[in-house]
């Protein structure tokens, strides 16, 4: 204790084989490729840059409105507008290499194969540091979701995976199921690193004038403060389950909110929702969990990772 | 480069009872705006309203020397961002984040620089004016609002030398309509060897409209459009317009940092 | 339409053999036994009183701190404190009588036949209009929640509660589920006259300074305006998927929320949070509905129930 | 029966960094309130913070001829709705509900009224001593705070014949140390056939220990308890206090509509 409050806290942390310098990560979606923040934002500074999500061709996504308002949150419907993963090796990933970033690409795909197929493409790509796997975006109807909300889907997008690259892999979970801690399990039992959770949770909003979903896609998911709570509790729950490391998000605006996540069993965090509200965040986040590490004579992250009392009071 | 600042309010000027215009102390975003840029303003503490909210660079304001000091917004209520940035107060502090998204391309003469404004369209056509007066061209603004008494700041536009081509929808100023009318008649009348460059902000039909309206008559166009937007940095994609792409259909463009500012003709028009 | 303009507009609306003066209840837990807010509050006019879950026997909840505020919501464990039925059927239904309250009662249990025996008590009692069963909430270990979690669960207690009454019942469904439409639908061919949903979101807030849980019972349920975009999402799937009325609930504020869950499928709505932040509510909800029927020149709600129109924009 | 009353913020007077007295046009609710009573608050519009803060009547606010006109709130800053109200500014608007609760029971001559007061706790305080004083009740104020500057209002109890023990955690002001010490060493040296009824506000280790002095010294106590309160009106259930059954056991009871003032010897205390 004496010591730790004086020496700099090290707030590094392992996901599988790679190990990040803080647990503060972009949530995929929420900060472009990273190189859109580049002019903003020293890359490096984050634990990892996660981007948005990929499949293996280019796609346009839905039209406007993609998102709406509600309250402490937001609805999304983007339906992955992306470049594919052949563009992305050859216009953003030169920039991400140049400026040091630890880059995680969050894997799309329509089918298992498709899945496998731009993993195996990102494996080879120089600069790419771990994958995960969205199986839970509730924006799309083909894919994603569908394998997110099946025990052997999600086992076999991440056994296929597995046997195509070694770079860390972690599967995004879903929050829409009644038990996301199974989901943790067969992800862990198929070969993954680790797991990330939230992604969004399945949401409508009507415009009472017209009668109509107010954005293009009808339903989306809702992110934001809103949700932390719930977030929150599934990563307690996926932390008491598995053995390999958790990402947690979900709502994440500050610190406090970090903390929480870390408390309840994330050994890394992500953050979407809050970047759009104030893209200088990551310094604030990893600085003021050095502060209250050493405030707390805290020597590293690890002995902060799943430290929640539940007993009761 | 954006700046993020906490902004002063140094003023509220109360318009009408929906219209405002907002001085906020922002010297280093004022310093490097450029007409057709927009900042990204969190008028609430709190998470409730969340995200922050768009608005044009309206005035930029100055000191007796000239340096940049601040830049005011022109805000129309509809809902509760603006309801809050209407009932600001002087030293209240406010999130700004700017200059953001790609300005107007400014022409130069002999071509005239015809700008086209409905409602609180009018707001990136200040610093537009300003620039345009400043490189010598000669500028027209045609201008649309429902009621005469929403016809704001026509005294300044008529100091800049800026002619001024007035509709209201109830007639009550200007000539009774929508502004695309006197606009198809003056480029009707225009001599095709005599350039204009048109530049359009307002409600969607009406970039639509003066988007069709330039095309019929081989104008070059730009609009700056308005959509919902999440971030105003890329990071979002939640801001996008159509595009037309080489060998037909589209693509999405995220229009906080492909625009706000776009060449109608390459937009997808519903 | 033109005669819909002038004329009083009719806002009642049928749950089995019940007619409602209006839509909007009080959500159970909410609004305690409803005689708390007779002083300020004409309990004739909500469409019914909801009261507080009721176990047969008495029950001290949990300790305090029972609730904890979170962005836009709360979170509560209150641990089903009551007075048990014969206390409110000796107690607090003559007060409730006497009002002229339409009373529905939130009945709870920790076994099937605990359930029946509550629900057959209550049916005896003068001035019980309907039974809504608390198959769902998160913050008690036994009863509860098992049987809202599962299928089988879910038809077990529907069934036998139908077998000791006529009165129209009422299970309330839990959104801690992936599907929460398979839920109505079991609930449907047990013989329920209508659903209600949601109960609250499994929750947990925690206490970065002492790690411990901010509530005493550690996790808890999430309430307030931060779900309603969740809430709305699953009462228009479970309008899609049975004939019998969904009485929807979670986050409602205001006429124009109220009137968003309607229009994606409610017949009748509940509000529990709002009541805490504004207790004259009731009046402001009801008459909002009854001018936006009227500015619409919609005569009746039946026309305005589960009339969202999904397709793309 | 309580009133919800949309009150003008008349004036907000910091008296320290964190503590401020803030003070509302609601004469329904001032002309109701009794001693002990508590009114429920919402501090923000927008659903962020949510819900109301309780916070008890502290001052009754009159005019020249005597007639309520208003209340005052003593707050302390510990987090967002009280950054709030000790950020507000007359003439903002501030929904508050009230009057909520069981008051004080006031006791008559001979016997002596002592109230006892840590921090914030002081705020029931001054409507209860105006009252006990003008029952013609002999009063004594046990008052702790953290600092001699956080001793606030001294002079109106002074003047009121309130007579002050006082004691501050370093020193700063009256004796060191919490205000059980003279509190103990009062009660032992007053005669048994002299009765004093005594009264409790301020954090719950100060309440649990005056509970235990005045039963180990025989005399009735109230306590004005604090529980996180969703409602104030009986309707959410999480206000409770364990209260000791017939027969051993306990009973929760809801603090805002059976409190927040309770019978200290009826509490179980943890
Ligand atoms: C680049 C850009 C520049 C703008 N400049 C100005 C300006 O100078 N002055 C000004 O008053 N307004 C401007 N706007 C519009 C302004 O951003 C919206 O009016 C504002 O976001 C509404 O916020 P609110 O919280 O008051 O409304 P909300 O309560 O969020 O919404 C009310 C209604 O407005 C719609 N709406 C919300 N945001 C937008 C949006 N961005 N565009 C269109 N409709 C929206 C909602 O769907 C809803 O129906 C600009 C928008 C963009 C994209
Ligand atoms: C009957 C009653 C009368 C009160 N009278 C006064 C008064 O006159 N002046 C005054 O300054 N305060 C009073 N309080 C306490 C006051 O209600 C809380 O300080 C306030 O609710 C905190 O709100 P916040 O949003 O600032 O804090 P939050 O941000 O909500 O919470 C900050 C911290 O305070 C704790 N907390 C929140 N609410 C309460 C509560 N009700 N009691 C104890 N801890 C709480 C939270 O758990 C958290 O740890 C009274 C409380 C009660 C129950
Ligand atoms: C606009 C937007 C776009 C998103 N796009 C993706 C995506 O491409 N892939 C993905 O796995 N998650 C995506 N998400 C989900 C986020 O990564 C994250 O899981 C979720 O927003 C919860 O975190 P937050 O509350 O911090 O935003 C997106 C979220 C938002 C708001
Ligand atoms: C303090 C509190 C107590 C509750 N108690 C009950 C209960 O006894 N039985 C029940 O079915 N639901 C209970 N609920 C859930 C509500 O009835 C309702 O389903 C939920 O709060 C969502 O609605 P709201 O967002 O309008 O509050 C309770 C909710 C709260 C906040
Ligand atoms: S507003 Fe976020 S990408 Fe344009
Ligand atoms: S605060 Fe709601 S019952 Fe006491």
């Amino acid at each position: 204790m004496g010591t730790g409050q004086q020496a700099p806290v090290d707030l590094s942390v392992r996901i599988g084989s790679l190990t990040i310098a803080n647990p503060v990560m972009s949530a995929s979606g929420c900060f472009g490729y990273g190189v859109e923040y580049a002019g903003m934002v020293d890359l490096s500074t984050l634990g990892a840059v996660v981007v948005k999500g990929l499949f293996l061709k280019e796609r346009e996504g839905h039209p406007a409105p993609r998102i709406v308002e509600t309250p402490a949150g937001m609805i999304n419907a983007i339906g992955l507008q992306g470049i594919g993963v052949h563009r992305f090796i050859s216009e953003k990933l030169p920039e991400l290499r140049e400026r040091r970033a630890t880059v995680v690409v969050n894997v799309c795909g329509t089918t298992v194969d498709e899945y496998a197929e731009v993993s195996r493409i990102l494996s080879d790509a120089e600069g790419v540091h771990a994958l995960e796997l969205n199986i839970s975006c509730p924006n799309i109807k083909e894919g994603g979701i569908q394998f997110g909300c099946s025990l052997g889907g999600t086992h076999d997008v991440v056994s296929a995976v597995r046997k195509v690259t070694s770079l860390p892999i972690i599967p995004k979970l879903t929050p829409n199921v009644t038990d996301p801690a199974s989901f943790a399990r067969a992800a862990e039992a198929a070969g993954a690193d680790a797991v990330s959770l939230v992604n969004t949770f399945l949401a409508l909003a009507i415009d009472i004038e017209s009668r109509r979903p107010k954005i293009s896609n009808g339903m989306g998911g809702l992110s934001g403060p809103a949700i932390r709570p719930i977030a929150v509790r599934m990563v307690y729950e996926c932390r008491q389950a598995v053995k390999i490391p958790v990402v947690g998000m979900g709502g994440i605006m500050n610190a406090r909110d970090a903390l929480e996540f870390m408390i309840a069993g994330a050994t890394a965090v992500q953050v979407g929702t809050a970047n759009f509200v104030d893209p200088l965040i990551w310094n604030t986040i990893v600085s003021g969990i050095g502060d209250y590490l050493t405030r707390h004579g805290i020597k590293s992250v690890d002995a902060l990772i799943g430290s929640v009392d539940m007993g009761k009071h | 480069m954006p700046f993020d600042v906490a902004a002063t309010v140094v003023a509220n000027l109360a318009l009408s009872h929906d219209y405002n215009v907002l001085a906020l102390d922002a010297p280093q975003i004022a310093e490097a705006a450029i007409p057709g840029q927009f900042v990204m303003v969190k008028a609430a503490t709190g998470h409730d309203p969340l995200l922050r909210r768009p608005f044009s660079v309206f005035e930029i304001l100055r000191d007796a020397s000239g340096r940049a000091t601040g830049l005011s917004l022109l805000v129309k209520r509809i809902g509760v961002s603006t309801g809050l940035l209407y009932d600001a107060k002087p030293g209240d502090t406010i999130m700004c984040l700017g200059p953001l998204g790609q300005p107007f391309t400014l022409v130069d003469a002999p071509a005239d620089g015809w700008m086209v404004a409905g409602g609180v369209g009018l707001a990136p056509v200040w610093t537009l004016a300003e620039a345009l007066v400043a490189r010598g061209v000669t500028t027209t603004l045609f201008y649309g609002a429902r009621r005469n008494d929403e016809l704001f700041y026509l005294d300044f536009f008529r100091t800049l030398g800026v002619e001024l081509v007035l509709t209201t929808e109830d007639g009550s100023g200007g000539e009774q309509g929508r502004v695309i009318a006197p606009l198809e008649r003056a480029l009707a009348a225009r001599p095709a060897d005599q350039p204009v460059s048109l530049y359009a902000c307002g409600p969607e039909g009406m970039l639509a409209a003066t988007a069709r309206t330039a095309a019929a008559f081989g104008r070059p166009c730009e609009v700056s459009v308005e959509r919902i937007m999440g971030c105003g940095m890329g990071g979002c994609y939640s801001c996008v317009v159509p595009m037309k792409s080489e060998g037909g259909g589209f693509h999405h463009v995220r229009s906080c940092i492909a625009g706000p500012v776009l060449d109608a003709a390459q937009i997808v028009w519903d």
